[in-house]
């Protein structure tokens, strides 16, 4: 099974990438885009054995402890097949 | 009379250094090229020093390689100017295209502040030709100096004679532990097919003096100061 | 927000004491709204007041004859000559560094360089010093992960050179890690800038980075202990953008040059606030803002957070009238936001608008000088009555010395620090002349004939066992490694480390570990020219050790002076200067070996010092010193060490005799202050004999410098001995092992 | 509307974050993931006046042109809202 998370700064914490990233498109005229906040996504590879809800259960477990700074970022995943 | 430009993004940190040893140890005219600039105030030899452009957000050189002044570069080099990327310079060489190839994260995942050994590849170049040793000591200074390249490209950049320096002992022998950062054949500089453009890690304006511990660097500029005397520019 | 009452409980939230409070109200001649209160609550706080220190710092020697701005500035100022300034200090970021260590490491950094380069310097070299658990935690581990990757992160953007610092390991840093980030910058002596606003009329403008709810409260967090509830302040956190910071600092240096700007102060702790009151008050003026001008990162921001938010990388400038756009466009060049947002008054207050709204109107100086001073209870601890106690002789001498010589260098204590520095960029700006791994750092200053050297110092443990001799020895070792480099003690900053000052105990040792520092910076003739105290470092009841941390600079008058620790040539003789004493109270052998912490520390004499000192300052300038290193933790044998792996031969060893007139393992691990080993010239050892007797420094020739070899005999015994590549390789990589 | 714009290493490239972050993952017990790959994600917000057609034309160019290197990466986007 393959999944993935993905990391992001909190809403409320500066996104210095993110910002410099939407400078540089305006700059180059792309003006459409309003806003780009940049994080992490992890391609994780599971055991196929591994039920649906197992992986889950490990994904919420290290999404949080090890992918993600609990302080700053939070996370999100989705199971992709 | 020899002219160097030095350019400036915002980011860039190695910028006053290269243009110290350009303008004091070289004793080149040397000027400040601005990146929003276009205009290259007729020098002869470009330097992109190191640093970090746009903080390195995005890809390490990606950002600056949009701004005005690299198209203007883009211009010199296609007529055969002289152009040195230095670390952050060789980055945006890299993502500007002057130069194939990519660098990614070191394999330690750190940065790396130290002097390493480079083994010349080649002497008759004008960037190495009055290299009076087999091997310089100079120091890198990157988080993202791993050089890479697709295998059959990297044959082809090999068989051109493209790579310049290598990691290696002060012996010059290529070894894995010679390479600090994971480099593909343990390269640390290369230049274009045309040879007028090199990118490389190591930082030799950090080692052009004595005081600083090694003037391996210098013979760096030496060299294109031979070069471009012969080309008859001064 | 405006209608928010007033209750006991956002009193106590705010940290603010009852009688705190009720001085507010007399000040104010009526209750503060809400915003005032916040206002109050982070300039009373510890971290921006000093209430409790205040009165024990004014016992520092802040005054000589180089010293052009002592404390009370954003930095310190030191003249250097050729119309040279030098501006320099030291802060602490503990606290945001045990919340997030990277980011919290991160934005310590670009607070200290905001300090420099407001003072209108060009920050050159930073250093760090860093105490952290015992690395068999891995909580340690990651900590100490995080606080170097984040000092690297933002400092290498600068392109600023981290040239040194010092690591210590202690539990009693569990949960307590200390972060202390110094920056030196250079300056025109005639331009230097100063947070100050002058000229009613002037307008003030905000530079830098928006402002959002980044650290709101920062400033009182740090001045409370950790308990369980930390964990709800998290979401405060600061994240740094040193690129940004990069921006404003080039673009600064170019505003000064126009001449045009009057003030300027950098937004570090309590933000906006502290630096409006502050530039006020120090400039005899008012201050008035507006803050529907303050860009915003966020919506709906109150009056309260936009005053209180800790944002990084904002300044704050007052300008001449009427100049104000060629400033702004300055910024602009730089790609930096900049805007008017208020101007400077004659009422003495700081006034704050929103729209045509007042929130806050409070007369500045109650903010700034005439903030609550304590004088605290003090109270000797018990347990410094029992640690004289210690009779090192009943401990029994290890069966073998040698493995506990293999043990101490493969220790993370005693390691080589390279795995730290090799992450910072120590050599940008290409004037590192000695890098990382000697007493001190020294810098070159183009242009000019002279070096500057550097170094940062203080010792916890010794602190806790004996805080005012603690204190002495900070400021003697950090001379003490300037002297080694070849190099002058001229003037120092400190941070003083400690946890809470509500505990007697604890200020009583505060007061101590001063006096000591004050008596030593006196003998040697070097003005503290600010600094900054960190107290509240405790979790769960739990305190640090009084670690206070000098940051000691020096010049080196010429070229040839300049002197490392790594031995030369094989075949010079190896002097010892100073005397044995096999004083093994307080030392890491005791700890190491017999997992102790005991005993009185090692005591100093500061006239003794003074004497070494100027003996080895003399030997330098005479040129017999071909390497010199002090002795510090682990004592003898720890030096001898360092000063073969330190050497640029790969197998540069040693063969050494010592007399046998003390126990073999006092002699070899003893740390007896005041001696530093040497190398010489055979030739010249009657010079440098005559040197050391006028001088009045015992001298001994302890043996020779070899080829492959480490051999240290005691008498007529050989008790450390090995292959010295091999052991050179071991102490070099010990400390990788833990971040594998 | 916004985007997102994943950006991942090519299979091709070794990728040392994703691998160490996988050694990690195995030393705290995680035996069952198999794999770990580590890339960017860029979130967009764009104009709303914009049609969907319009914004998979900016992401199809600042993906290739702005946010990946061709030399190493590859991209991928979805339309998010
Ligand atoms: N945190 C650090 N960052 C950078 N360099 C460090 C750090 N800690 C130690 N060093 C360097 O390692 C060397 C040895 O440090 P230390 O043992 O504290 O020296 P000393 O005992 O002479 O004060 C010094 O050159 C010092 O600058
Ligand atoms: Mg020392």
């Amino acid at each position: 099974m393959i999944a993935r998370v993905y990391v992001n700064f909190k809403k409320t914490i500066l996104d210095p990438q993110g910002r410099t990233i939407k400078k540089t498109l305006e700059s180059l005229g792309y003006k459409d885009v309003l806003d780009v906040r940049q994080g992490k996504v992890f391609t994780l590879k599971f055991k196929d054995s591994l039920s649906r809800e197992q992986v889950e259960e490990i994904i919420k477990k290290i999404g949080r402890d090890v992918l993600s700074n609990p302080v700053i970022e939070e996370f999100d995943y989705e199971v992709v097949e | 009379m020899i002219k160097c430009g030095v350019v400036i993004f915002p980011g860039s940190n190695c910028d006053h250094d290269a243009y110290h040893v350009s303008k004091h140890v070289m004793d080149f005219e040397t000027v400040f090229l601005w990146h929003k600039d276009e205009d290259l105030k007729g020098c002869d030899f470009i330097i992109i020093p190191g640093g970090f452009s746009y903080g390195d957000y995005l890809r390490c050189g990606a950002i600056a390689s949009f701004s005005p002044i690299m198209k203007s570069i883009k211009k010199f080099a296609m007529d055969g100017g002289i152009v040195i990327g230095i670390c952050n310079g060789f980055q945006i060489l890299l993502e500007s295209s002057l130069l194939p190839g990519a660098l990614i994260k070191n394999k330690n995942l750190k940065f790396i502040c130290k002097f390493v050994d480079i083994r010349v590849e080649k002497q008759d170049t004008p960037f190495t030709n009055s290299c009076t040793k087999k091997v310089l000591r100079i120091p890198i200074a990157h988080h993202d100096g791993c050089y890479y390249l697709e295998q059959s490209e990297l044959d082809e950049l090999e068989k051109n004679g493209q790579v310049l320096f290598r990691y290696s002992t002060p012996d010059g022998e290529i070894t894995e532990e010679a390479n600090p950062n994971g480099s593909l054949n343990n390269i640390a500089g290369i230049t274009n097919r045309e040879g007028n453009v090199l990118g490389m890690m190591p930082h030799p304006e950090r080692a052009s003096e004595l005081i600083l511990g090694s003037f391996d660097g210098k013979m760096i500029f030496n060299s294109v100061y031979n070069f471009l005397k012969k080309k008859g520019n001064n | 927000m405006k209608d928010v009452k007033i209750t006991k409980e956002i009193i106590e939230q705010h940290g603010l004491t009852e009688g705190e409070y009720k001085r507010i109200v007399e000040i104010l001649g009526r209750e503060p709204n809400i915003t005032e209160l916040g206002i109050y609550s982070v300039m009373w706080s510890e971290h921006c007041s000093y209430k409790s220190s205040r009165i024990y710092l004014k016992r520092l020697p802040t005054d000589g004859e180089c010293v052009i701005q002592g404390p009370g500035e954003n930095a310190g100022v030191v003249d250097i000559g050729f119309n040279k300034a030098i501006v320099f200090k030291i802060e602490s970021h503990n606290h945001p560094s045990f919340i997030e260590p990277y980011q919290g490491a991160a934005t310590g950094v670009g607070g200290i360089v905001r300090d420099i380069f407001t003072m209108g310097a060009r920050p050159i070299a930073l250093m760090n010093s860093l105490r952290f658990g015992p690395l068999s935690e891995k909580e340690n581990v990651n900590i100490m992960e995080g606080v170097v990757s984040g000092i690297a992160g933002y400092g290498n953007c600068l392109g600023i050179p981290d040239v040194g610092g010092e690591v210590y390991f202690d539990k009693s840093y569990s949960g307590n890690p200390l972060v202390n980030a110094f920056c030196l910058g250079i300056a025109d002596k005639n331009s230097i800038f100063y947070g100050k606003a002058s000229g009613v009329g002037n307008p003030v403008i905000y530079v830098g980075s928006r402002t959002g709810r980044d650290g709101i409260h920062g400033a009182t967090m740090a001045s409370s202990e950790f308990d369980e509830k930390s964990e709800e302040k998290r979401p405060n956190v600061q994240v740094g953008d040193p690129f940004l910071e990069k921006l404003l600092l080039e673009a600064c240096l170019e505003a000064f040059k126009t001449g045009y700007v009057v003030g300027i102060q950098d937004m570090g702790a309590a933000g906006l606030t502290c630096s409006s009151c502050e530039m006020g008050s120090r400039g005899d003026t008012g201050i008035m803002i507006d803050l529907e001008k303050v860009p915003l990162r966020e919506e709906g921001m109150t009056p309260y957070e936009i005053m209180l938010s800790e944002s990084q990388e904002r300044m704050l400038l007052t300008v001449e009238k009427g100049k104000e756009d060629e400033i702004i466009n300055i910024f602009k060049k730089w790609d930096l936001e900049a805007c008017v947002i208020g101007e400077v008054t004659d009422d003495n207050n700081l006034t704050v608008m929103m729209g045509s709204d007042l929130v806050a109107k409070i007369p500045n100086k109650s903010l700034t000088d005439e903030c609550p001073i304590y004088k605290r209870p003090v109270k000797k601890p018990d347990y410094l009555d029992e640690v004289s106690d210690f009779d090192p002789n009943e401990l029994p001498v290890p069966g073998d010395l040698n493995r506990v010589f293999f043990d101490m260098i493969s220790s993370p204590s005693h390691s080589s620090r390279r795995w730290i520095y090799e992450q910072y960029d120590h050599m940008v700006r290409t004037n590192t002349v000695v890098l990382p791994g000697s007493d001190a750092a020294v810098l070159r200053i183009k242009g000019l004939p002279i070096f500057l050297a550097m170094s940062l110092d203080g010792n916890g443990k010794y602190c806790h066992f004996d805080p005012k001799n603690g204190g002495k020895i900070a400021v003697a070792e950090s001379c003490r490694n300037i002297v080694c480099s070849g190099g002058k003690p001229l003037a120092a900053t400190n941070c003083l480390n400690f946890a809470s000052p509500e505990n007697p105990e604890v200020m009583w040792c505060f007061s101590e570990v001063i006096e000591g520092m004050r008596e030593a910076c006196e003998m040697f003739n070097t003005p503290i020219t600010g600094g900054n105290v960190s107290f509240y470092n405790e979790t769960m009841g739990e305190g640090i050790f009084p670690t206070p941390v000098i940051g000691m600079v020096g010049v080196v008058r010429d070229r040839v002076h300049i002197t490392t620790a790594g031995f030369k040539d094989y075949g010079d003789m190896v002097v010892l200067l100073g005397k044995n004493r096999g004083h093994i109270g307080a030392s890491d052998y005791l700890e190491l070996v017999f997992g102790e912490k005991r005993g009185l520390s090692p005591q100093i004499d500061l006239k003794e010092e003074f004497n070494l000192q100027g003996a080895l300052y003399e030997m330098i300038v005479e040129g017999y010193v071909k390497s010199a290193h002090d002795c510090s933790e682990g004592g003898l044998a720890i030096t001898l060490a360092e000063s073969c792996f330190l050497s640029h031969l790969r197998d540069m060893g040693v063969f050494i005799e010592l007399p046998d007139d003390l126990r073999e393992d006092f002699m070899l691990f003893g740390e007896d202050q005041s001696r530093v080993v040497i190398s010489i010239d055979e030739d010249d050892f009657d010079r440098v004999k005559h040197i050391a007797e006028k001088w009045n420094v015992p001298i001994s020739t302890i043996g020779f410098t070899t080829k492959g070899k480490f051999e240290v005999k005691v008498g007529n015994h050989l008790f450390l001995y090995g292959n010295s590549e091999f052991l050179r390789n071991i102490w070099k990589s010990a400390l990788d092992e833990y971040f594998k």
